[in-house]
């Protein structure tokens, strides 16, 4: 489906984040979103899910207006998303966690699950032959009965856009999802996006990596201090001098530009390695 | 019936036995919770009765043990602990509870198992069942709580009360005596009031009872809580009389409210003083010589208690069995600490006596004597 | 009425500032280990009998009453006294579940807290303990109103302490590093900070602070016993939720809230309303208005109010 | 994970030892001293409130420490409906239902207020909710009967039979709680259950995956409150006596020290730490005034030696059916 955003505006108070920014996401291409930081890509993704109410302006999915939806509701109109430093459910299985997202789809028969004997185990069966296909998908299906916190990171990151992919989405936005990979994880996670693509489905990313976004890209749109500062394919993107502004303040060559995300996607790692830390499930 | 039955056989048969064994009066109270000082010196009481009782010999040669049990005033706790005492065919009587809210839900466990029980729970609802073995040597909350409203309207003439209870059973229950009973004799009743047993600041019902002016201030509840309202009515200079229930009567209530605050306020008891008579004279000396500590507010009723069962346990002759020490307790009929013991159908005491006392220096003196 | 009016604010006034003195103690420690320390109450029920032993110990080394040095020396022993005695506890009963699920340190609070309650009842006394005043018994006549040396007081050397709490925090390094270990512990510990000294200090100056509430608030009502403790300090507690725990001024305004509430709760409705809510509905009222308070301004009066956006709902126990 | 349907001899073998197990229990625990049978009786009124509170502490990750009010509506709901209080006489098992509704309801119009609150500003707020019902069935006397509490309560009859030996209540309350336990478990691993987790794991990312959390919570507190009704219900009908004495802040804090106890989140953790909390004080009976003492001591001790519970979260009822060999 096509995501549109019509003089979209979101403000933190007195800072704007986003500046009555009018965007067409369209289905079966990866857009990605870059910009400098707080040009406003993670509250893009963020009002789009809908975490952050929408200052003013709209968010149409196809002709559903999602600024008016709650949170939950978007999600079940299949707008999945990752987040920029994970949020799984540390304290639940990794299959539990997919199998957790069949929930508005199962959720009426819960009643019956609950005292009809014998259904409960045929349908955790169903759930989970469905989840552990979704796994074998991603590689994760080893781990299917290890904690969510105790995966590596990588993994994590996978398992995170595995769950936002059991919600069978039409828009799936993806926030960093190569921050603080290695090299042969991004690898893998760039053949894996290109699998997902559908002819139906929007895909978003917001991503610092620029050989990443430069390969992977069908089209880019480059944000700025919340504006649209440019969009185009990956080739336009590289030749124009105002995006290289925006980054480097002075014009500069490419090389720049990676330096500059390598040594961002490092700091997103270690800060990200911290988060790991601080969610290992210090409960029951 | 037929359990009874048995333990009578079996209680029989170990008296016929040359070996005695000891005879066990299980007794169950707060012991942990707030109210553990009444509870405590209520079965030090018995305790010091049982010792006496010892030392004279016994039972026919057997031994008797008080089995002291902790109920928390908590009524689940003292329904599994009368079934511990029903199961238990060595215990042949209990003095218990404490707490009417207590001794309602176990008086039901006890009558099944026909154990005689000897209360000390003044809730009139407490005997509103009718259990044959269950036996009340106290006076009620009716006694308790019409005596002083009698007193300030005939001798006083007084024309407004103002009541306070702490909103507990006892509390609540002898205040609501207090004010129909004060209003049937022509009083007015200026407010009705209540706060938290847990309270120790009373400023707040204390200064709006200052605006009404009454002529007596009824406080229903125990202690510490009298001292403080009655300290601090003082301190917020309202003068009028002051009445309190049974669990006053303690020193601590002078020293508590402070000499000359608690001076001239009045409380019920239902001994008579314990200079008055040399059984109450000799009780304290043997309690402070037990314990070394002053007799609290139920150590008198719980030695008395002991002392009937005792009583019915002399009359059980030969076999003391739970169901002849009701038999004895049906037809008590003694001169005991307190004035004469006798009970009618309803396991009443048949002639209860109250006094009300007044604090006078350090001491209470008696001020109206009164037996119906 | 005035007379009325002033009589209930000045009586407010008063047990609100034992509230507030008792509730700072809640409020650190919450604010450090979000921690509900079910045992503080006890500390200030133990304040109570150390003072009381103190004092008799004094009045029969002296003779008469107490003069002020000997009352602040007691003040000063009774801080120190319980105060290491928070410390052990923290050290033996809290700090081994550091990092174990946020209810097991709760529930052990809770189980100090019984021992605590049962060994005073057990070995000191189950006895109400009359407490000696140490304060001159003058009292003077505002509006109509009772107001004895006493409660001034009271009110003024709570204020003084939490004054001085205050400054401690914001203006001393050891402060600053309670405040930046209750800022974020981990971060604290990433910049090197020993964590335990702080914390320790926590547990040192909450239960001393909450036994000089015990103090005052024994020479006030002229009384201790071993069960005074759990509904004060629940009532603390609640005050220190009000002013949004964590905050040491919120600890503070969440007492005299607390105070005003029920004084006038227990005052003031059953005028209002001609009897038809008598004064046993305060305690229904003041807990009706801290679940309201709490429902309209989640984080009380003084704590940060996080805001939808904000928010990042991890489990939290 | 993978569990494939155990054999049919497996499942044989399952449904032999289960039923042996109730068959010998209501055989032999009513043949012990009646003292015993009120104890166990007792246990299993707090097996029933723990597993209702662990829906919503264990489960949904909602700290509750008013739990105690639905005991108390559900006890009182008996004591009103089936005495001389006002001379109505419900049938037992229609109060029941009656008392477990009210709770469940009450349970929903706590939940809607306090949808926002996380934690423990939660926490005290149900503290607060407990505390409020407590005092009004303390105030409201015309209903209540206040705290002199309502007495001679009806005994209860059920299937013709009068219920009023402790045994009689054994043999209702052990089925009862079998189904609630199965009910709990299966509640438990439905695609329900698992978005209670996911709320409790992180509420945020929970919406994010398209859960209502407002319904999953209120279905938490509703479904827990009714259990709490239940339990409260046969104990009104097992003491025949209530008054708001047994229903302060004490209790909520002993129904959620049984299920920290036991192993939060661990239906089999719960029966454990009911057992656990209710028979120590009782065998601490001889120690008399030193018995509370003593029983703080042993909490602070369990705490630290098993600060995650008595039992291991793996030894959960899965576990527990795979050892029968009933998959």
């Amino acid at each position: 489906m096509t995501l549109r955003l019509e003089a979209l505006t979101k403000r933190f108070g007195a800072l704007l984040a986003i500046d009555r920014l009018s965007l067409t996401f369209k289905p079966g291409m990866i857009t990605s979103v870059i910009g400098p930081n707080g040009a406003g890509k993670s509250t893009l993704i963020n009002m789009c899910a809908g975490s952050y109410k929408v200052s003013s302006g709209r968010i149409l999915l196809d002709d559903v207006e999602l600024q008016e939806l709650k949170k939950h509701q978007i999600a079940q109109r299949g707008v999945a998303r990752t987040y920029q430093n994970i949020r799984l459910f540390d304290g639940m299985s990794v299959i539990q966690n997919l199998e957790v997202c069949l929930f508005p789809e199962l959720f009426g028969k819960t009643f019956a699950e609950v005292f009809v004997p014998g259904l409960s185990h045929r349908m955790k069966e169903e759930r989970l032959a469905r989840c552990q296909a979704a796994l074998d998908q991603f590689g994760l299906l080893p781990y299917a009965d290890e904690f969510a916190a105790d995966l590596s990171y990588g993994n994590q990151k996978l398992l995170e856009i595995a769950r936002a992919t059991m919600l069978r989405p039409n828009v799936l936005m993806l926030d960093e999802p190569a921050a603080g990979l290695n090299h042969g994880e991004k690898h893998r996670l760039k053949q894996k996006l290109r699998e997902l693509l559908r002819p139906d489905l929007t895909m978003i990313v917001v991503e610092h990596d620029m050989s990443l976004v430069m390969t992977l890209s069908d089209h880019i749109i480059v944000l700025h201090q919340g504006k649209l500062l440019f969009e185009g394919t990956p080739a336009e993107v590289q030749n124009n001098i105002a995006v290289q502004e925006a980054y480097l303040g002075s014009p500069g060559e490419l090389d720049e530009i990676r330096e500059a995300a390598r040594a961002r996607a490092n700091r997103v790692r270690i800060r990200a390695d911290a988060g790991i830390e601080r969610r290992r499930p210090g409960t029951n | 019936m037929r359990i009874a039955l048995t333990i009578a056989a079996l209680a029989g048969i170990t008296a016929a036995a040359p070996a005695l064994a000891d005879i066990k009066i299980g007794t169950a109270g707060p012991l942990s919770n707030a109210e553990a000082l009444f509870g405590n010196t209520w079965q030090n009481g018995m305790q010091l009765a049982i010792n006496e009782a010892n030392a004279a010999g016994g039972i026919n040669g057997q031994k008797l043990v008080l089995v002291r049990q902790d109920d928390q005033g908590d009524p689940k706790q003292g329904t599994l602990l009368a079934q511990k005492f029903c199961d238990d065919d060595s215990i042949v009587a209990v003095i218990a509870d404490f707490n009417s809210g207590v001794t309602i839900p176990s008086s039901d466990v006890y009558n099944r198992c026909g154990m005689p029980q000897v209360t000390n729970s003044s809730n009139p609802k407490v005997t509103a069942a009718g259990y044959q073995n269950l036996f009340r040597p106290i006076a009620n909350d009716f006694m308790q709580g019409g005596a002083p409203a009698e007193y300030a309207l005939e001798t006083l003439h007084a024309k407004t009360a103002a009541i306070v209870h702490d909103k507990q059973a006892f509390g609540e229950g002898v205040a609501t005596v207090f004010r129909s009973d004060f209003e049937k004799g022509g009083g007015k009743v200026t407010s009705y009031s209540g706060v938290a047993a847990t309270d120790v600041d009373f400023s707040a019902v204390i200064t709006q009872i200052k605006t009404e002016n009454p002529d007596v201030v009824y406080y229903g509840g125990t202690m510490p809580g009298v001292g403080l309202f009655l300290k601090q009515l003082r301190e917020l200079g309202i003068k009028s009389r002051f009445f309190a229930a049974d669990p006053a009567f303690l020193p601590d209530l002078i020293t508590t409210a402070g000499p000359a605050n608690a001076a001239g306020a009045m409380v019920s008891f239902q001994a008579p003083p314990y200079d008055s008579n040399p059984k109450l004279v000799k009780f304290r000396q043997d309690y402070k010589k037990a314990f070394n500590e002053e007799p609290g507010p139920y150590s008198a009723y719980g030695y008395n208690e002991a002392a009937i069962i005792i009583e019915a346990m002399k009359k059980a002759g030969a076999k003391v069995t739970r169901e002849n020490i009701v038999k004895g307790l049906r037809d008590t009929k003694f001169d005991g600490m307190m004035g004469p013991v006798e009970f009618d159908a309803k396991g009443e005491l048949k002639q209860p006596s109250l006094y009300l006392y007044k604090v006078d220096g350090n001491g209470f003196v008696l001020e109206w004597p009164k037996s119906s | 009425m005035t007379g009325f009016l002033v009589q209930q604010l000045v009586n407010a006034l008063t047990i609100g500032a034992i509230y507030a003195l008792i509730a700072l103690g809640y409020t650190m420690v919450y604010g450090v280990l979000r921690l509900i320390n079910f045992a503080h109450s006890e500390m200030f029920m133990v304040g109570g009998h150390v003072g009381f032993f103190l004092l008799a110990a004094a009045a029969s080394l002296t003779g008469g009453p107490a003069s002020v040095l000997v009352v602040f020396a007691i003040f000063v022993a009774t801080f120190i006294a319980v105060g290491l005695l928070g410390v052990g506890i923290e050290a033996t009963a809290y700090r081994p579940l550091r990092g174990a699920s946020r209810l097991a340190p709760m529930l052990s609070a809770l189980g100090v807290a019984i021992i605590l309650q049962n060994v005073v009842m057990l070995f000191v006394s189950r006895r109400p303990l009359p407490f000696p005043a140490f304060m001159l018994s003058m009292s003077f006549d505002v509006f109509g109103a009772v107001v004895t040396l006493n409660q001034i007081f009271i009110v003024l050397f709570a204020i003084a302490l939490m004054v001085g709490l205050g400054w401690f925090v914001n203006a001393t390094t050891l402060g600053i590093k309670i405040r930046a270990v209750s800022e974020n512990m981990r971060t604290a510990q990433l910049l090197g900070i020993n964590v335990n000294t702080p914390i320790s200090l926590i547990f040192f100056i909450g239960p001393g602070l909450g036994a000089l509430a015990g103090i005052l608030y024994a020479g006030y009502y002229g009384i201790v016993v071993f069960s005074m403790g759990f509904i004060v300090g629940l009532k603390a507690f609640i005050a220190a939720i009000l002013g949004g725990i964590g905050s040491i001024p919120g600890a503070m305004l969440g007492g005299f809230a607390l105070g005003i509430l029920e004084t006038f709760g227990g005052g003031l409705l059953p005028r209002l309303t001609h009897g038809a809510i008598g004064s046993e509905y305060r305690d229904i009222f003041a807990f009706s208005v801290l679940v309201l308070v709490l429902i309209f301004r989640p984080a009380g009066f003084f704590g940060e109010s996080v805001t939808e956006e904000g928010m990042v709902y991890k489990r939290d126990f | 994970m993978r569990r494939q349907a155990g054999t049919r001899t497996g499942r044989l073998r399952a449904v032999a030892i289960v039923a042996l197990v109730v068959a010998g229990l209501t055989y032999l625990v009513p043949g012990l001293p009646t003292y015993y049978v009120r104890v166990i009786d007792m246990v299993l009124i707090y097996v029933l409130l723990a597993a209702g509170l662990n829906m919503v502490v264990g489960y949904a990750g909602l700290l509750d420490l008013g739990f105690v009010a639905f005991y108390a509506i559900g006890a009182y709901s008996y004591a009103i409906l089936a005495s001389g209080q006002f001379d109505i006489h419900l049938p037992f098992a229609l109060v029941l239902f009656i008392g477990g509704g009210l709770a469940g309801i009450a349970g929903v119009l706590l939940g809607i207020p306090v949808l926002r609150l996380r934690g423990d500003y939660l926490a005290i707020v149900t503290l607060g909710f407990g505390e409020i019902v407590r005092l009004l069935m303390n105030n409201l006397t015309w209903m209540t009967n206040g705290p002199q509490g309502v007495s001679r309560i009806d005994e209860p009859f059920l299937f013709g039979a009068g219920l009023n030996t402790p045994q009689d209540f054994f043999r209702l309350l052990l089925p009862l709680v079998l189904v609630a336990l199965t009910l709990a478990w299966r509640l438990e691993r439905s695609i329900l259950g698992l978005g209670w987790a996911a709320i409790r794991e992180d509420q945020d990312a929970a919406r994010g995956i398209g859960i209502n959390t407002t319904i999953a919570k209120l279905l938490a507190f509703g479904l827990s409150a009714t259990l709490g009704g239940f339990a409260g219900v046969i104990f009104a009908g097992l003491q025949r006596f209530v008054d708001p004495v047994s229903f302060s802040f004490w209790e909520s804090l002993t129904i959620v020290l049984i299920i920290v106890i036991g192993g939060l989140g661990n239906l089999v953790g719960i029966v454990v730490g009911a057992a656990v909390l209710i028979v120590v004080p009782e065998l601490l009976r001889e120690y008399s005034e030193y018995r509370m003492l003593l029983y703080g001591c042993a909490l602070v001790v369990i705490i630290l030696l098993r600060p995650r519970g008595l039992i291991d979260r793996r030894y959960n009822p899965a576990w527990l059916i795979r050892k029968l060999g009933w998959r």
